[in-house]
């Protein structure tokens, strides 16, 4: 096991000891860590520059909005070794401030203007900090747990008679019709 | 005052005739293109559906004096060249005008129609019709200059500049011009596919690049005006190229309206022989940018232009 | 006969009151000068008829002024456009400082221009020459008072040039025939190419320049399109003319026809040189993003085509070339006319700036479209007569047919710059900097509208303009002209009417628009220019759609051999070499007494060793 | 049967009523044509309209891939004089395939008052009939009918080519029977129109007099 994932461990040991990191190898290939986010500019810096892993596959927001705070995920990706590295980090709910890495790739920008739009993560020095895919949008971000899309649905728009409660369309069919429902779709209704 | 009635009665002749003939062409082009890709196709009289809504469009939008004028011009310029073109020989009714104008002047006031629709493609502000007129003018400049080399020559073989001299020497001596110039009629072939702005020559009215280009801001009747001048159009470069090259139509010595009957059928056969060219050809055809289509007209159909020009000279003896 | 003199008076002395007058009052100088002029022209057209002459001695050399036909032809455009444009110039050059520097050097030049066309000898045809040429070079520096070494100078050298070429010309013709009368000069066949060719190559050259022939044209662009536009109206439309003039009047022993075959190379030369004038200025002008140096090139491509008509030497070639000499006159006065109005309007005629003028400046805008259709020679407007003649000429009665082709090629890319100089300035997007522009004042408007009257009509009766110019052609040695009032017709028999083409557009015009245009006209909505389809996005007031950039790049693309070849690069070349050449020859003077010292030794030692060859 | 019940499930007299007050203002199909008998030149115009529809396909949302299949040799929609038109001013349908996010409702709502009458509009798929998948979306409108009078609606998730040409048929009908076009009745009802648009497009930045 340990000589199959030699790659992995190295590079989960070289981060190691740089900076101040808990890591874990979740299974070959794939290395994720938990950094501080104040760490987080400077391991991508130090994961591109030094260790060649120069592909940013892709950069997710989480809301955990139990913990209060949100989560991004930086994954990267090394094409020598075929390694992906994904760097955990939590942010504060509540003045949510992230470093900007446009610098370091460009595509960044992109992801970033998008938390920006949807989670209200700010990120300062961002280029084209401004309306991204929204229109003049006046609510809290829409991608918030707590922004009830369903609610906002039903004030902003006129729904049509008969999908108000788009759950229960197998009860209401049989409400209507008399039609039984079958018993794979028992499990999915309320009562 | 019986002549004055033939030459009105003569001209709207000519006009109804050239209108039907072109919307039928334009037509049965569509259903040729829709044979070819295996499809039905719409019906053969889809044009005159078209054009009959959009001129009964009940709004209509213009963009000012320019707006208004750029049909008027198209239709002005169509129905001017087609009264200085002969569409049949020693028919009473159809010779309009035909001996008062030559080809210089046909050539210029061809322009006449699509300077007007540039124009008013140009005030109604929309950046795709100006790049098309751009487009356009350009390649008229690349495909114009075969076309007088061809011309040229035949003035200079026969020491004429006026349509009807060609057509009674092809008439009168039985040798068809495309036999006494063949170089000639390549070089106006070559430049006619350029004229009828099919593919490989259609990036002027690009529909998915350039949101069809000049006209992208007319409909309803200015649209209709615009289409009902492209087949009259069509129509009389037809004519023009059977008149030129193919020796014409109603050589015949029936007498009466059995005579103008077959002159009518001769020239149907003739342009549709001739008008299958450039449809065919647009259809297995990709698109020409504008600086391509252009370097094509100055290589070969020039080349063919310039050798026209010598073999005329050589024919009537001025080389010796 | 002194009421010529008397004419040239009127003019000098009212150049000399207007540049004073405006020390006094800046408000009636143009008026003033207006005036004269007005006052020159009635009493030209009233007292002087056609064979006036005026003999008289300067200084032991005997001139003689005087008017035919062929002068009188030119004097209808010198002072019909010189009048209307100092009326034009009245409300253009309102505010601009130095009105009496311009107005006097005006009247200057208008009488300069008089003097030559009126001027029978060499003598005094050279010293108005000369009149003509620095009364108009200071209205070029008019605009760039301090910085006249850039802008002028070209105008100057080359004014220069082809004045010693003409001065050259004159001695030796003094020398070899003993006349300064230019018609004994001819009829003595000074002209003839025959011995003295270089008499009449010089005043060729001496007279090219000024028709801007290539490869002397290079001054042409700046100076038509720096110095101010109400003069470059008469500058482009009767100052060129003057070249033309003096071409003709060379060219007068080649029409009577003395010796033809010395004249075959001399009219192939010069046909080809109108061609590629006429090739290369059309190519240019279609690139230019400022009107005036659009309208500059294209005056170039226009005389090009005079050249043209003027060498083939046939009958409808030089009715061709008198043809449009007016028309060009006419139109390209008009169209500089309406450059000034939209750059006194607007501030600029840069045509990336401006557009959409047409809501703003009908008037100009109509004017501009009978005079772009007369440029492009589309029918029935009357540039279009001048195009067939010169096609019927070059075809049916030369025999130089690739020069046909080369014709039409530069007039068919015309049309791209006639759209170019509409769409660019009045077409387009309404643009915010020009949304509170105004009509141009009445006195602007009269004359551009009186040109362009003249356009529409001589579209329909060229025969106004074939009658002078048929008399013109008789005088410098055709025989029997024949011209109709509304018809053309080449030596094959083949006619053109223009008059029922006239009357066939109108009747077309009349039904199409009661069907078209007054059909369902109450439900028509009127947008702007903001209002179009735009793949649903809403323009913002600031943004602008007008396609102005690089407008004919795919020509530029496909005729990119032939901007290539640029005039002024060989010209500036050209004068490195010279300068580089001269410089050696400075070097040898180095203000050091040894080495003069040297130069002697070596020359007597060279003397030594070759006395027997030199003092046998 | 129960007045409504322990999930609050709407009945079918609930739903009957909710729908009447629903009613959007300007329809086809609901549409009595006053005039029965129509004139000659009514009968030729509406035949000449109904044989030649150029559609202007506003490819909105994932409906948008079924527009080339309708028109390529399989399905060859040009056989009932359909043809594509390049800008607004041409078109006669206005085709909305899928979906409309608030931001795309804007430029709908502008390149419909762009059209010129006669002009008909074709919903297509179930989104745009009551939200379909998108029905808690923030930002995908749920009946277009509110914002824009639809005349043909095309249901289904996509609806396939065919269920696509059959929705021009029933268009060609209404369109022979004079009842399609509702662009005078979307002018009379402006203000209606323009309370429920404005209800969704947060700045309203359109011109206020009525004329594209």
């Amino acid at each position: 096991m340990m000589s199959k994932l030699k790659k992995e461990n190295k590079i989960l040991a070289k981060l190691n000891d740089v900076f101040d990191i808990t890591g874990e190898i979740k299974s070959e290939k794939r290395v994720s860590i938990k950094a501080d986010r104040k760490n987080v500019s400077s391991i991508l810096l130090f994961l591109k520059k030094q260790k060649g892993y120069i592909h940013l596959n892709h950069i997710s927001c989480v809301d955990w909005i139990e913990e209060n705070e949100f989560e991004l995920v930086y994954i990267v990706w090394n094409p020598k070794t075929k390694i992906t590295v994904l760097v955990h980090t939590r942010i504060d709910r509540e003045n949510p401030v992230m470093e900007n890495i446009d610098t370091i790739w460009d595509q960044a920008n992109t992801y970033e203007r998008e938390f920006r739009e949807m989670f209200g993560i700010e990120f300062p020095g961002l280029v084209g900090a401004k309306e991204f895919i929204l229109e003049d949008w006046d609510n809290i971000p829409p991608m918030r747990k707590d922004f009830n899309s369903q609610q906002y649905a039903k004030d902003t728009f006129t729904t049509r008679p008969g999908r108000e409660n788009a759950q229960n369309v197998r009860e209401a069919i049989q409400k209507r019709s008399g039609e039984e429902i079958p018993d794979f779709a028992k499990k999915y209704s309320r009562d | 005052m019986n002549e004055i009635i033939i030459k009105i009665g003569g001209a709207f002749l000519t006009a109804i005739l050239a209108f039907t003939v072109g919307m039928f062409y334009a037509g049965l082009r569509r259903k040729i293109t829709a044979r070819v890709q295996n499809r039905v196709g719409p019906p053969i009289y889809q044009n005159f559906l078209d054009l009959l809504k959009l001129q009964s469009k009940s709004t209509n939008v213009a963009h000012g004096f320019m707006g208004h004028m750029a049909p008027i011009w198209i239709i002005i310029a169509a129905m001017t060249v087609l009264m200085f073109i002969p569409v049949l020989q020693n028919n009473l009714w159809f010779d309009n005008l035909t001996l008062k104008g030559d080809l210089i002047f046909l050539l210029y006031m061809m322009v006449f129609g699509s300077l007007g629709m540039a124009l008013g493609a140009g005030q109604t502000g929309n950046p795709n019709s100006a790049i098309g007129v751009t487009r356009g003018l350009s390649q008229m400049v690349g495909f114009e200059i075969p076309f007088v080399m061809a011309l040229v020559a035949l003035m200079l073989q026969f020491k004429t500049t006026s349509i009807a001299d060609l057509m009674h020497f092809q008439s009168s001596t039985g040798h068809w011009i495309i036999l006494e110039n063949p170089f000639a009629f390549l070089a106006a072939l070559l430049s006619s596919l350029g004229m009828f702005r099919y593919s490989p020559f259609d990036i002027v009215g690009a529909p998915a690049e350039l949101a069809s280009g000049p006209m992208s801001e007319f409909g309803g009747k200015y649209l209709g005006t615009m289409m009902t001048g492209g087949a009259v159009f069509a129509f009389i470069k037809l004519v023009l190229f059977v008149d030129l090259f193919l020796g014409g139509a109603g050589n015949n010595s029936v007498e009466g309206i059995v005579g103008t009957g077959l002159g009518l059928l001769e020239l149907l056969i003739k342009t549709f022989l001739f008008y299958m060219i450039p449809v065919f050809i647009g259809l297995v055809s990709p698109r020409f940018r504008t600086e391509q289509a252009i370097q094509f007209f100055w290589k070969w159909p020039s080349f063919f232009g310039l050798i026209a020009i010598g073999w005329a000279l050589y024919k009537n003896g001025a080389l010796g | 006969m002194e009421i010529l003199t008397s004419i040239l008076l009127i003019f000098l002395i009212g150049a000399i009151i207007t540049y004073f007058i405006d020390g006094i009052s800046r408000k009636i100088t143009g008026i003033t000068a207006f005036i004269f002029s007005l006052i020159g022209a009635v009493v030209f057209f009233a007292k002087v008829q056609s064979g006036d002459t005026l003999k008289f001695q300067l200084g032991g050399i005997d001139l003689q002024w005087g008017l035919n036909d062929y002068s009188y032809y030119f004097v209808y455009i010198i002072l019909g456009l010189g009048v209307l444009a100092l009326l034009y110039s009245i409300k253009y050059m309102e505010g601009k400082a130095r009105l009496g520097y311009f107005y006097g050097s005006f009247l200057l030049t208008l009488l300069g221009m008089l003097g030559v066309v009126i001027s029978q000898d060499f003598v005094s045809l050279f010293i108005f020459w000369e009149i003509m040429t620095w009364a108009s070079f200071l209205l070029i520096i008019y605009n760039a008072y301090y910085k006249v070494k850039t802008k002028g100078i070209k105008y100057m050298i080359f004014s220069a040039i082809g004045a010693y070429a003409m001065l050259t010309a004159i001695v030796f013709i003094k020398e070899h025939y003993g006349t300064f009368i230019i018609s004994e000069a001819i009829e003595k066949g000074a002209f003839n190419f025959e011995q003295y060719i270089y008499i009449p190559v010089f005043l060729l050259l001496g007279f090219g320049i000024k028709a801007a022939v290539m490869p002397f044209h290079v001054w042409a662009p700046a100076a038509y399109s720096k110095s101010p536009m109400s003069f470059t109206t008469v500058f482009s439309g009767a100052m060129s003319k003057m070249g033309v003039f003096g071409i003709g009047l060379v060219f007068t022993s080649f029409y009577l026809n003395a010796n033809p075959e010395n004249f075959y190379w001399v009219k192939l030369i010069l046909g080809w040189l109108g061609g590629i004038t006429a090739v290369m200025g059309t190519i240019y002008a279609l690139i230019q993003v400022d009107a005036k140096k659009l309208l500059a090139y294209s005056s170039i491509a226009q005389l090009g085509y005079i050249v043209v008509g003027l060498s083939t030497g046939t009958k409808l070639g030089v009715m061709a070339a008198l043809y449009l000499a007016v028309l060009h006159a006419i139109f390209k006065g008009a169209l500089f006319m309406v450059a000034g109005a939209v750059e006194r309007q607007a501030g600029t005629t840069d045509m990336t700036k401006v557009s959409g003028l047409i809501r703003k400046m009908p008037w100009t805008f109509f004017v501009a479209l009978i005079s772009i259709i007369a440029l492009a020679g589309i029918p029935p407007i009357g540039g279009f007569v001048g195009k067939w003649l010169l096609y019927e000429a070059l075809i049916t009665e030369s025999n130089n047919y690739i020069l046909v082709i080369v014709i039409f090629f530069s007039s068919t890319a015309a049309f791209l710059y006639s759209y170019r100089f509409l769409f660019g300035l009045f077409l387009g997007q309404e643009e915010k900097e020009t949304e509170n522009v105004k009509e141009a004042p009445v006195t602007m408007l009269i004359p551009m509208l009186i040109l362009g009257v003249l356009a529409l009509v001589t579209g329909s009766y060229p025969g106004l303009v074939f009658e002078p110019a048929a008399k013109a052609m008789q005088a410098i040695g055709f025989t029997d002209v024949s011209w109709q009032m509304s018809s053309l017709t080449n030596i094959w028999g083949n006619t053109t009417n223009l008059f029922l083409i006239s009357m066939l557009i109108f009747a077309v015009f009349i039904i199409a628009f009661i069907f078209l245009t007054l059909k369902g006209l109450k439900k028509t909505r009127y947008v702007g220019t903001k209002e179009i389809s735009t793949s649903g996005e809403l323009p913002k007031e600031w943004e602008n759609f007008t396609f102005q950039h690089d407008f004919f790049k795919p020509f530029e693309r496909a005729a990119a051999p032939l901007y290539r070849m640029n005039m002024n690069k060989i010209w500036k070349d050209l004068g490195k070499n010279l300068e580089a050449f001269f410089g050696f020859f400075r070097k040898l003077y180095t203000g050091n007494g040894q080495t003069y010292a040297l130069y002697v030794v070596i020359f007597l030692v060279l003397l030594l060793l070759f006395k027997d060859v030199i003092f046998s | 049967m129960s007045k409504t019940n322990n999930i609050g499930i709407p009945t079918v007299e609930e739903i009957k009523q909710a729908q009447i007050d629903f009613s959007p203002r300007c329809t086809s199909a609901g549409r009595v044509n006053d005039k029965e008998t129509q004139k000659m030149v009514d009968y030729i115009l509406n035949f000449a309209r109904k044989h030649s529809l150029f559609v202007l396909a506003y490819g909105t949302g994932c409906g948008a891939i079924e527009i080339p299949a309708t028109m390529t040799s399989r399905y060859d929609a040009e056989r009932f004089g359909i043809r594509g038109a390049a800008t607004p001013r041409q078109a006669d349908i206005l085709l909305i395939t899928g979906y409309l996010s608030t931001k795309t409702l804007k430029r709908v709502i502008r390149v419909y008052e762009q059209m010129q009458d006669p002009k008909y509009v074709i919903a297509f798929g179930s989104c745009t009939i009551n939200g379909g998948m998108y029905f808690d979306s923030y930002n995908t409108i749920k009946a277009l009918d509110r914002y824009l009078p639809v005349d043909v609606y095309i249901a289904g998730c996509m609806p396939r080519p065919e269920s696509v040409i059959r929705g021009f048929v029933k268009l060609q009908e209404l369109i022979q029977k004079g009842n399609a076009g509702n662009g005078e009745c979307y002018r009379e009802n402006l203000e209606w129109y323009r309370e429920n648009q404005q209800k969704v497009i947060k700045n309203w930045d359109f011109p206020e007099n009525y004329n594209w």
